[in-house]
């Protein structure tokens, strides 16, 4: 099986997951004849149908009624969202009716709201936002953030088996930027949710992370190894539920943790896991924990101006020095 | 290239003069459109914020007081028997709710109360309408669908008292719970115009699985302005989805009359901007209620798409048991108490010698023993153990089979097309 | 007690048949509503999925293809002038368009490119009609507008380069700016609707200082789909604020043909369950655009509230400049084209012999050299400083004065309402 | 002055503003003849007329849209949220346009949306909930939290007079069971927005939290002294933009922290606090952060579960002798 890119691994994913499951549908704006905006279901209508992929009207809150809806018939909708900054529009019914259904009153929600979020494309305020937070503060949620093709697919496979609603974030950068061969031949195999992945093993610092910024991550790894900093880079995967466990064994393994994420830092991903650092790993800790996160704005357009939003290599090469030294 | 009528027949019957071709027409056009309207008086309100003399500002009111109250009309469909079982949910549904004011009254209620006061017709024959595979999502004032569709007032009464017993075990209150499984009932959620959709999706995933399905849910005067509810019933219209909107115009959402909700007379109108059929009816008069339920069902069942119905009444108290509704002109509760729809219809069935007096006082001397005996086992329930607060907030594996209600989708299985490459959106390069 | 008129004037001048006293009626009422349609001939077209015979699914394409473009409606309004000057933006509009096209082969872009291609006169006819008071809000194929109401071309091409000295700074893009100091232009927001019950606030704080303002914003066939878009126009209609609402029917909404967005013939139609009047104009008609902006406008000076126009064209681009639109019916563009607005309305100017041909070069070669300048000194501007990347997230103290556009609230001073004691809801003791 | 309950010193403040203010006006469902569904506005249409006091459709994206519009024209809205359980269904308006407005266009918003929230009353699921971490995560929005009457008087002033969006959540549980006098004599005050307040002054442990929790912290302060512990109790009153620096103080002072809220554990603000304790007081620390915050579910409605579900002074209590002994 030849390499594929982030976006065919979803794609062939989803794919597959339809073929499988009959039960599989899939509902969003544009994505029947021309495919989706990224493309992701193109082609998905004619061998599915216009019954199972479903092209509605620009109204999110009915694309995730409906869905939740439709689930309720035993169903299993994938919802596409053209940008993920859009699942604003649908948030009443994500956070109060999909997150709450099973603890209200027992009914499973086996839905999968997936769409492109994150910046790095010149997208603006607009069509680069990473809106994860909003639902890993909401129980009754999971939440995905896969960073390598593999992972998306065998994310989106436990995401679409899954019995609760999963939102699934697409790191648009990634989508034609990585390629690699799929593990298992390209049979089908699934990644569990809650779990976290050994990105790159290491000793001497952790770098906790998930999406985009994995890379990023990976980067700096590499040019700090030739300082002899051996950096150990976890990749998060799901961050609702996080994986407390690996979170912890990497800190005491190497008592000093970069959390790194693309969305803003205040409020972000990186004091979740700061707290449960401290929690699990306290007396490990040889150094205080350093965050590195966008800036606490918008996404700026220009692209000196973003650039100067998200987190580089640099900056995390410059912690993990900071941290050593400490 | 064939040419589309330019006056073909759309689902609300609407009609327009014929398109002339380059020749100019007058510039008020007018349009026709049926929305039939089956009440058998059509009484005016008005309701607007004034300033008093004393210089506070209050609700001023003009309306047509003075009318006698009209007939049941005569349904199409209701059998005797049907005709008596209904009635009989309408005095479970108010006979219940009265219970759960004397429980109030005896803190033994969790928060607050709502009632279905004066709109018991409305709630009890549209859910009687629903055929056994149809779905429904009652709102805050439905309890009497509820017990059509086969709830006990003791699930109620347990839910308002919190109980462990209650459908959600004291996980949420009120009429808050629903069942998948076996009564195809989707819990209400608060937040208004939100089960619109929902219900769509339930038919739609209904079709998907080769059935066509009625959705029932209802919605007030007031709830109508949330922007779900225009997603929702779009989103039905456009896929023909058997949605049935029952918008219960109560002349006041909350302390707010329909004049400050919307500029238009009848909320009926609304369905001309969808492309659904619209009508009106007489919220009081059951018999109204169920045959035009019925028909919305049936239209729904051969698959041609959503209808709303506009049920006019009144909200026979506050908003909640808090609220005395002081703001209300007690002229419109006046008006409204002699269109009692639990009196109307006893009086239409005592008229028609379906139920013979003797009758009637046994069926009420039934459904009191029913709620009485409801009440003591509700009462009786503890209250939930507090070890219960962490758990469920997720389906973990093993916590539910996930049921296809119709039997799951059969695809139909189409050509040798092949996943392919695609090009992802360039400017996003 | 007054009694309201049972068929009492409404907005869009709704009539119905007089309410009969407790006298049962036919069950199809007929409701009737003037929906003007001023557009001189009314193509018809229908696009649906098809399978092909080669299994794939594809658009399937009818209409009325054979019409002879109609000429312009004349203008009750629009001097000899005022058209030239409309005429001057259009051209204006489409040559920014076109260098926004070049400059985006040239990799000098950042992102995508919007076009308003073929709706050049919905844009600029519309915003033309404005007052200097008014406000409006564009949607992203409305850069014409931005032109009309003060913008230079330059703004709107820095912005798309992301250049220091765009309005935004590089902040944002595209045509996402606006001017709440001399311009009142609210800012374009991506999701779709948002901008009505802003341009509704806008109104309503502007009468509240004294002055009833038109606030004009466009939403697109499929952007009137959104929930919020339905919230903010029945606001306006309750509070009879100016909004004027241009929904621009350009028969597609990205890939997505309008049946698949609505169920029914015309989005004028959703006009009449907002209480509002709603009309229908050719979009690629100037006069008939700013004539039922005009008219709209002059409502909202005299405090008559929202008005709904529906304006008819084809969007003859794809979605932005990376879609090559492969699944418009090229029939339809084709039809289309013989309507440019532009060179309509050109012809019109000539055949009136308002402009003669020489003047019409030399407003051509005027309006070039204006986008030539402009793209050159767009060009010269510096990328944005990183250093701005943080700044002005929060508007901190004096940083802007707060500015009260029409001159603050006057209250009326009322009687002695002392502030007194309350209750809270009760149930939530 | 008599003492005034939370309530009132939101309604006097309000109020107040109006009468000083031409151009602050109120908008939101019920709230005219009616007075709102908890009656901070009762009688403010008899003074101001319905022309500042707007009932509105129920439309919550209609309202907060007409505020920010309104603001445009230089007023200054104040916009009720019946339940701030609705603020979900204008949560794209809030995050996406008021949010950004200012960092897109240079457009200032200053309005400010109220209405009550959190638990303990019994509401359930959908009239109970505290979400001010949907806000917090979002640049470009001030949030409110107040404890006591006198900070709900002056923040609110504040918050109107503030040129930002800000969002004010009341604690319904708090409106009418606290009562104080206010300072300055009943005279006008402000306190201002970022600024946290010592609640309690103490040298062993640090307990930060914010609204309702302070009185959990302060009853569990009480009862700590009385084993000796003397407990410091910050309260946070804004939770956006944080005040850092009181954080870091407290810390370094007491060198243990508890951080305590009503909101849900995962994703609550308490993670953000232990990454800046933890940045800015690493070397302070003599035992972990500890985290007390609300079950990792939806609002349960019955009261034992709704107990069960909040945090208690006994959780203090047991945390702090934790923690004390470490
Ligand atoms: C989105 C939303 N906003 C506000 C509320 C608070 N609320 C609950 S019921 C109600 C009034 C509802 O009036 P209406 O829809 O006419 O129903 P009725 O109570 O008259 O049956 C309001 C404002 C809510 N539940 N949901
Ligand atoms: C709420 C929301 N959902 C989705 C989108 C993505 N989107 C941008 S433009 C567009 C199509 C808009 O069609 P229409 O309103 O007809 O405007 P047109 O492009 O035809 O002018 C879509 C789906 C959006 N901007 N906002
Ligand atoms: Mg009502
Ligand atoms: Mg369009």
């Amino acid at each position: 099986m030849p390499a594929v890119t982030y976006l065919e691994a979803i794609r062939l994913a989803l794919w597959e997951e339809m073929e499988r499951d009959p039960n599989v549908f899939c509902i969003g704006e544009d994505i029947g004849i021309y495919g989706g905006a990224f493309k992701v279901t193109d082609g998905f209508i004619d061998r599915f149908g216009a019954e199972r992929v479903i092209d509605t009207p620009i109204a999110e809150s009915a694309i995730v009624g409906a869905a939740y809806g439709a689930s309720l018939t035993g169903l299993r909708p994938v919802a596409e969202f053209q940008f993920m900054d859009f699942i604003a529009c649908a948030f009443n019914q994500i956070v109060n009716v999909l997150a709450k259904s099973h603890y209200r009153w027992g009914a499973p929600a086996p839905l999968v709201l997936r769409g492109p979020s994150g910046g790095g494309v010149h997208g603006g305020p607009f069509h680069s936002q990473n809106p994860e937070m909003w639902f890993v503060k909401t129980p009754g949620l999971k939440v995905v953030c896969p960073a390598t093709p593999a992972d998306a697919y065998g994310l989106m496979k436990s995401a679409i088996r899954d019995n609760n609603p999963v939102i699934f974030f697409e790191h648009k950068f990634l989508y034609r930027r990585i390629k690699e061969e799929l593990p298992n031949g390209g049979g089908d195999f699934t990644v569990p949710l809650g779990r976290a992945r050994q990105a790159r093993a290491g000793r001497d610092l952790s770098v906790i992370t998930y999406a985009a910024m994995v890379h990023v991550a990976l980067e700096a790894a590499e040019a700090l190894a030739a300082e002899g900093i051996e950096v150990e880079v976890l990749d998060l995967r799901t961050v609702l539920p996080l994986d407390r466990e690996a979170i912890a064994e990497t800190v005491r393994k190497t008592s000093r943790a970069i959390i790194l994420h693309e969305d803003t830092l205040t409020g972000g991903l990186a004091g979740e896991i700061a707290a449960i650092i401290n929690e699990e790993a306290f007396d490990w800790l040889d150094a205080p924990i350093s965050r590195i996160a966008a800036l606490d704005t918008p996404v700026p357009f220009s692209p000196p101006l973003e650039h100067a939003f998200l987190p580089k290599v640099e900056d995390v090469v410059r912690e993990a020095r900071r941290l050593r030294a400490w | 290239m064939k040419k589309r009528p330019a006056s073909k027949a759309r689902h609300n019957g609407a009609s327009r003069p014929a398109a002339g071709r380059n020749g100019q027409r007058p510039a008020d056009q007018e349009r026709r459109y049926r929305i039939p309207d089956w009440r058998l008086e059509r009484p005016q309100f008005h309701v607007t914020q004034k300033r008093t003399e004393a210089g506070e500002v209050r609700y001023s009111f003009t309306g047509d007081l003075d009318l006698a109250p009209p007939p049941i009309r005569e349904s199409g469909y209701l059998t005797r028997e049907k005709s008596i079982e209904l009635y009989r949910w309408m005095l479970l549904n108010r006979r219940m709710e009265q219970t759960l004011e004397t429980l109030y009254k005896q803190s033994k209620v969790v928060g607050g109360v709502y009632f279905g006061l004066g709109q018991e017709a409305c709630s009890c024959a549209s859910a009687l309408a629903l055929g056994d595979g149809d779905w429904f999502a009652p709102m805050i004032r439905n309890q009497g669908a509820l017990l059509v569709r086969g709830f006990h007032p003791r699930d109620v009464m347990m839910q308002y008292m919190a109980k462990a017993d209650s459908p959600t075990h004291g996980k949420d209150g009120t009429s808050h719970y629903g069942d998948i499984a076996q009564r195809n009932m989707v819990s209400p959620i608060s937040m208004l115009g939100d089960l619109i959709p929902i219900l769509t999706g339930v038919a739609l995933g209904a079709r998907l699985q080769g059935r066509n399905i009625a959705a029932l849910t209802w919605i007030g005067d007031g709830g109508q302005s949330t922007g779900v509810t225009h997603e929702g019933l779009n989103f039905a219209a456009v896929q023909k989805l058997g949605l049935v909107l029952i918008v219960e115009n109560n002349l006041w959402a909350y302390s707010t009359p329909t004049e400050m909700q919307f500029a238009i007379e009848d909320l009926a109108e609304r369905a001309i901007g969808y492309g659904v059929p619209g009508m009106i009816v007489d919220g009081t008069d059951a018999c109204q209620v169920f045959d035009a339920t019925l028909e919305a069902v049936q239209r729904a069942h051969r698959g041609e798409g959503p209808t709303l119905i506009e049920a006019k009444m009144m909200r026979m108290k506050g908003h909640a048991i808090h609220d005395a509704a002081g703001y209300v002109p007690p002229e419109m509760l006046e008006f409204w108490r002699k269109r009692d729809p639990i009196a109307r219809f006893e009086k239409h069935l005592l008229g028609k010698k379906w139920l013979t007096p003797a009758q009637n006082r046994e069926l009420i001397a039934e459904v009191e023993r029913q709620v009485d005996e409801d009440r003591t086992l509700a009462e009786a329930s503890p209250m939930p153990d507090p070890a219960q607060a962490p758990k469920g907030v997720y389906c973990d594996p093993g916590c539910h089979p996930i049921t296809l209600k119709y039997g799951g989708v059969k695809p139909a299985r189409r050509g040798g097309a092949k996943l392919k490459q695609s090009e992802a959106a360039l400017h996003f390069r």
